[in-house]
């Protein structure tokens, strides 16, 4: 449990950090760190499958992504962000304030009454696999056929439309 | 406080902080950051139902998450894939300067 | 249980368990203090992660040696043989040279990530060489979900090698890591996708298991490993290409190209922070090897009948030392790619070779095993491979060059 | 050589299986390592301090002053012409003649440097020196500590005798001693010509005398 | 300095990478520097700048004597010292009006073709550590070269910085043993090339880096005044050796080769196949090496002086192109002295070639123009 504790702390400030830093990089590389806590997280609490797909997922491919297309974009507006700061703060938290309020208050009011388990309920890989093409095919094809789409799109929509055959060794 | 709380209590501060950082935040690829905040707060949600929750044989959880992590996957990959074309023709991801329809 | 095993095993000193040992004698020494139950299995898991990162590290100063020794006999010369006899001192001089050397961080540096960077990079490495089979009896760490566990742990290579290059403040070290992180990101699908193969046939993400799974011989000599099926071969060419380019080796050696970017992420490091890098990319290597070992050659077994009796873990590490030739062989052979013909070549070929692994290995699975199962897999595999074959010499191979001769 | 090889030019076939050309040069470079632990001709490599490669005859790297005898002063050969000096291309010779008290010429160097941190051992000087004095040495182990007192050869280091030259290239040094030898007696033998000639003019001279003085003896006495 | 626009439409200055290669790094080939300016990775723009070897030859060779700047033009371009000696002691030779001895013709035919062999087989070398192969194809290049260099060593006293050509001649005759030496070398050079060719040409990799980069359309190598196996490999006929003969190779018979697109690849292969030549002439000058004097014995040695005129005398090297101008106004060094250096001019079209390209194709262009930067910035 205090384990536990810490190591919501520590998600709190990855997060916090990936929120607020001005520097984009610096950002994308705290939500990578937070999202590996999140990772450590799952595996801490039993969920050991999805601890290492939410690492390979998260921290291996989209945190890298986000940080490759910073590093493509390579955006030179920290000074503007950091003036910016006081306005934005004032308006995010007016925004945002409320929406927590209403969790916070709803989380309350259910943690009390909540049941606790003790044990650690075990995923077999099996059943995992098994529930996953039986019960879920259909999810699972959609995701598939999702995935596939999403594949090509990104290729598509990734091309550079500048760069011509005359330019390319590619015949 | 049970450790169900807890975890709710983080979950919630989280998607709260991606929120603020979708409103906040003016480059496009860190809108994004925010959102895969506010993503993974929900993941913990139901891994934290499931673990602290009623006994959950059908593994809805995990299940669940799994596809939330693929959906975010591919979220992420097309989200950035149609920055980086914005980016080409504008050479800019301030969503402030996109305001015109006609690149 | 354990400690059981531990008071009644005679064999306790035989070779097999040599690699165990120093695990055993803490465990036994701690229950002789009478430690709690929990305390012993620490200790035990303490010595045998010393024990895997000592034999690495020593296989990692080996290696530095044997490489340039390799390298050179490949290109005509003999190599480093100053230092002690035959050289063999030589990683100790460098040891020596790194730690003396000034330890430069550039002004325009992100100090806390340029330092970071280099320790990171070791990391997945040593974790990911905990989860692999060396011997039947010995597996530092066994996990149900070692190969998942593996994977996502090398996630952590990419990240460390952006921040390498990003927080070195220069040019050539972002150009670097932004083709480190796109060769990798690309070349992580084909490693995934062709271990894959070998996951459906085993029905595990156990290592222990996948090689367990590979034990005895087909006709009485072939040794049953995944590497002698249709779907196997193909799959392990493609995981052996992917690893090549996963572990920044020559002819993927694009991130730190030297001829073209001096020496990609790790240009601005000097000294033991580049001993560092040097380390981890070693370790990264012995760790992909061992796990193409272990998905696709059938691990520490044994490659003929009869030979049982050699301790496994001498197996393993005999394939892992023929292996790692081949990765020498290679780099003193073939020229580097360009980044645009390194990702064709993965989408293009390796990615739809991987693709095509999984059918042929489930047809595999569910037709038996036999006869059949060779007859529907081979085409499955030959066709596609002919198509690319007729594609690469459409357009990827060159058109035949006449040279003419002047006239007078 | 296949001659065949030699005509048709080196290029691909139409058709390759995708990895052949990569598996043929794996072939190549597997054969250079299995080879360059029994093939002489693939490992050239000398263990240099160790073991030497022979040093060519021809060989030169920077010069030295030649002196005949046993005495390195006495026997120098150079005249200081200063035809190296002024024909050396970096110009790192240093030439002052020494004179006697008179200010007349001894036709020896005083001083004789030679700054090998700027020769670029081109033998310029040995070839165009008319004395056979200077010659390229082949000596090269010369690295030192001190960069510019031990780069600098004075005439103490510069001048080697002829038996070392002998020693280091015998072709040339027995063609030149023949040379010497052979203009040394010609000179000799010009000089007891001359000394001949001059003996006999005395004689003839005396004799010329003797007669006149007996003539005129002979006078007087007639 | 040619400077020109970005090629890429709409994309600002701040998103350009501007990199300078050299004049520290691997493969600049000395002392080179390229100012790059990437856009990403592609080149928009490439600003040569050289100099950094400077060593103010000509000047001096206007001070100094004739023979004094032959062991200069050894350091010109010092992979290939010997058709430098021969180039520079052509146009003293045309200047003064001296005669050459038939064997010393011969020796200088053998010793430039043999320079030929020496700076191709580095430069397969060289360029494939430039597609970062891991230096074996430079090691096997580099251990025939150094028979080679034995065989320079044992007839000129030195492995690189000849100095052997005089005017009116050689140096020295050649050592007994030395003719049968080279013919050995002559053999065994051959199976060398066929083995070189079965480790590099068929190579996939080598093939896919090396077509269709850095061609140029020929009306452009020629207005560049790009020559030697850059221009033939264009496909353009244009061998000094044959088209302006000088020394005695209208005795031999070769072939030039002639590529067609001039690619990275055809400057390779060209380079083969005019090995292979070369070996050709080598075995005829060989079979026909006349004996009789090395040096013409009327020749001048010391207070060597040129009369009145000018001239200006080029020979085929290995890179192309290699000439002298000379001004003499009847002192005993040159009024005027001036080299056209080959790899200089060659690298003249080094930005069009690479515009468009990726980075790594420019180290690539940049080795397959073969430049020595001791001759680029002499």
């Amino acid at each position: 449990m205090i384990a536990l504790f810490l190591l919501t702390i520590l998600v709190l400030l990855a997060a916090l950090g990936a929120v607020w830093n001005a520097r984009p990089v610096h950002a994308a590389l705290l939500l990578a760190l937070a999202l590996a806590l999140h990772a450590v997280l799952y595996l801490m609490i039993g969920a050991h499958f999805i601890g290492l797909v939410q690492f390979m997922v998260y921290v291996g491919a989209v945190a890298v992504l986000i940080v490759f297309s910073l590093l493509i974009t390579r955006p030179r507006d920290e000074e503007e962000e950091i003036a910016r700061r006081p306005r934005t703060l004032g308006v995010g938290l007016l925004c945002t304030l409320p929406v927590l309020g209403v969790l916070l208050h709803a989380v309350s009011r259910f943690a009390d009454t909540g049941p606790v388990a003790t044990d650690a309920p075990a995923i077999s890989l099996e059943r995992l696999g098994t529930i996953l093409y039986t019960t879920h095919a259909p999810a699972v094809l959609a995701v598939a056929v999702l995935l596939t789409a999403v594949m090509i799109g990104a290729a598509l929509f990734a091309r550079e439309p500048g760069k011509k055959s005359s330019v390319s060794p590619d015949p | 406080m049970t450790p169900l709380a807890l975890l709710l209590t983080l979950s919630s501060v989280v998607f709260v902080l991606g929120l603020f950082a979708v409103l906040v935040r003016r480059n496009a690829i860190l809108i994004l950051v925010g959102i895969e905040l506010m993503l993974n707060a929900g993941n913990l949600n139901f891994i934290a139902f499931w673990r602290y929750g009623p006994p959950d044989p059908e593994l809805t959880g995990p299940i669940f998450v799994l596809f939330a992590i693929a959906i975010a996957a591919a979220e992420a990959a097309v989200g950035l894939a149609i920055i980086l074309m914005v980016f080409r023709h504008t050479r800019s991801t301030d969503l402030n300067k996109l305001d015109s329809l006609h690149g | 249980m354990m400690l059981a095993a531990i008071q009644t095993d005679e064999s306790l000193w035989s070779l097999e368990w040599l690699p165990r040992l120093p695990q055993r004698l803490v465990e036994m020494l701690l229950h002789k203090l009478g430690a709690s139950e929990w305390f012993v299995d620490f200790g035990g898991l303490l010595a045998a992660a010393v024990t895997v990162v000592a034999v690495f590290l020593g296989a990692f100063a080996l290696l530095s040696l044997i490489e340039r020794k390799t390298l050179a006999r490949v290109q005509n010369r003999i190599g480093p043989n100053r230092a002690g006899w035959f050289g063999i001192l030589q990683p100790v001089a460098d040891g020596i040279k790194m730690l003396t050397k000034e330890d430069i961080v550039p002004a325009r540096a992100e100090k806390l990530l340029h330092l970071l960077a280099p320790i990171l990079i070791g990391l997945p490495a040593i974790l990911a060489l905990g989860v692999i089979p060396y011997g039947r009896e010995w597996t530092p760490v066994s996990l149900d979900l070692g190969l998942l566990f593996f994977f996502s742990i090398g996630a952590l290579t990419e990240v460390s090698v952006f921040m390498a290059g990003w927080a070195s403040g220069s040019k050539f070290p972002m150009l670097g890591a932004m083709r480190a992180i796109s060769q990798m990101v690309s070349y992580e699908l084909p490693l995934l996708l062709s271990a894959l193969g070998v996951v459906m046939v085993t029905g595990s993400l156990s290592l222990p298991e996948i090689v367990a799974r590979q034990e005895g011989y087909h006709l009485g000599f072939l040794p049953a490993w995944n590497l002698l099926t249709p779907w196997g071969l193909v799959g392990g060419l493609v995981f052996f290409i992917a690893a090549l380019a996963e572990s920044n080796r020559s002819p993927f050696d694009l991130p730190e190209g030297e001829s073209e970017i001096v020496a990609g992420h790790m240009t601005e490091y000097s000294g033991f922070k580049y001993a560092l890098f040097f380390m981890g990319e070693y370790l990264g290597l012995f760790a992909i090897s061992g796990l193409g070992i272990t998905l696709f050659l059938g691990g520490w077994q044994a490659p003929l009948p009869g030979l049982e009796f050699v301790p496994s873990w001498i197996w393993f590490f005999g394939k892992l030392a023929l292996v790692i030739f081949l990765f020498l062989w290679i780099r003193a052979t073939f020229p580097r790619l360009r980044i645009d013909q390194l990702m064709r070549f993965a989408w293009l070929c390796l990615i739809p070779m991987a693709l095509l692994t999984l059918p042929a290995a489930a047809i595999w699975h569910f037709t038996g095993r036999g006869f059949l199962s060779w007859v529907v897999t081979v085409p499955l595999l030959m066709i596609p491979w002919g198509i690319l074959t007729v594609i690469f010499n459409k357009r990827l191979a060159p058109a035949t060059r006449t040279y003419r001769f002047a006239d007078s | 050589m296949n001659q065949d090889k030699m005509e048709t030019p080196a290029a691909p076939a139409r058709w390759t299986w995708p990895g052949l050309g990569l598996l043929q040069g794996l072939a190549v470079s597997g054969k250079n390592f299995v080879q360059s632990f029994y093939k002489k001709e693939r490992m050239t490599t000398v263990q240099y301090p160790e073991e030497r490669a022979p040093i060519s005859p021809n060989f030169r790297n920077f010069p030295f002053l030649c002196y005949d005898g046993d005495d390195p002063k006495a026997g120098l050969r150079c005249t200081a012409c200063t035809i190296c000096e002024k024909e050396c291309p970096p110009q790192c010779i240093y030439i002052v003649l020494d004179r006697d008290e008179n200010g007349k010429s001894l036709k020896r160097p005083k001083v004789f440097d030679i700054d090998i941190s700027v020769c670029m051992n081109c033998g310029i000087c040995a070839e165009v020196c008319p004395f056979d004095s200077i010659y390229m040495d082949g000596e090269y182990e010369l690295s030192t500590d001190d960069r510019f007192g031990g780069l600098m050869l004075g005439l103490d280091r510069l001048s080697k005798s002829a038996d070392y030259h002998m020693k280091l290239r015998p072709e040339q040094a027995t063609e030149v001693m023949e040379r010497r030898k052979a203009e040394e007696e010609k000179k000799a033998a010009a000089a007891a010509a001359k000394a001949a000639k001059a003996k006999a003019d005395q004689e003839a001279k005396e004799k010329a005398a003797a007669e006149a003085g007996a003539s005129g003896e002979k006078g007087d006495e007639a | 300095m040619i400077c020109r626009a970005p090629t890429l439409e709409g994309s600002d200055e701040d998103q350009l990478l501007r990199v300078s290669l050299g004049p520290q790094h691997p493969s600049t080939h000395g002392v080179f520097r390229m100012n790059v300016v990437l856009d990403g990775e592609t080149v928009v723009r490439l600003k040569p700048v050289f100099g950094y070897l400077h060593r103010n030859h000509e000047k001096i060779a206007e001070g100094t004597s004739y023979l004094a700047s032959m062991p200069y033009t050894d350091r010109l371009d010092y992979i290939c010292p010997l058709s430098n000696n021969w180039a520079y002691a052509l146009a003293v030779e045309r200047l003064a009006g001296v005669e050459v001895p038939e064997r010393a013709e011969y020796m200088r035919v053998i010793l430039a073709e043999l320079t030929r062999l020496i700076n191709h087989t580095a430069f397969l070398g060289f360029i494939l550590g430039d597609m970062g192969a891991w230096g074996s194809a430079l090691m096997y290049a580099f251990r025939e070269r150094e028979k080679i260099l034995d065989l320079f060593e044992d007839l000129t006293g030195a492995r690189m910085m000849a100095n052997f050509m005089r005017f009116g001649g050689c140096r020295n005759d050649l050592p007994t043993g030395w003719a049968e030496r080279v013919s050995v070398i002559v053999n065994d050079y051959g199976p060398f090339l066929d083995e070189m060719e079965k480790f590099l040409v068929g190579n996939e990799i080598l093939l896919s880096r090396s077509q269709d980069v850095g061609q140029l359309p020929k009306e452009q190598l020629l207005n560049g005044g790009i020559t030697g196996p850059m221009l033939r490999a264009a496909g353009v006929n244009y061998d000094l050796r044959k088209a302006d003969p000088y020394g005695i190779y209208e005795r031999f018979e070769f072939r030039i080769p002639l590529g067609e697109k001039g690619d990275c690849y055809d400057r390779i292969m060209i380079r083969f196949l005019e090995m292979r030549e070369s070996l050709k002439i080598l075995r005829q000058a060989l079979a026909q090496l006349p004996e009789g004097d090395y040096i013409h014995p009327k020749a001048k040695l010391r207070n060597f002086k040129a009369p009145v005129g000018e001239v200006y005398s080029r020979i085929e090297g290995p890179k192309g192109e290699l000439g002298f101008y000379l001004i003499s106004d009847g002192a005993t060094n040159p009024y005027r002295y001036r080299v056209r250096p080959p790899s200089f001019v060659n690298l003249t079209l080094l930005e069009d070639m690479c515009l468009g390209l990726d980075l790594a194709d420019v180290i690539i262009i940049l080795g397959s123009i073969d430049i020595v930067l001791g001759e680029v910035d002499r």
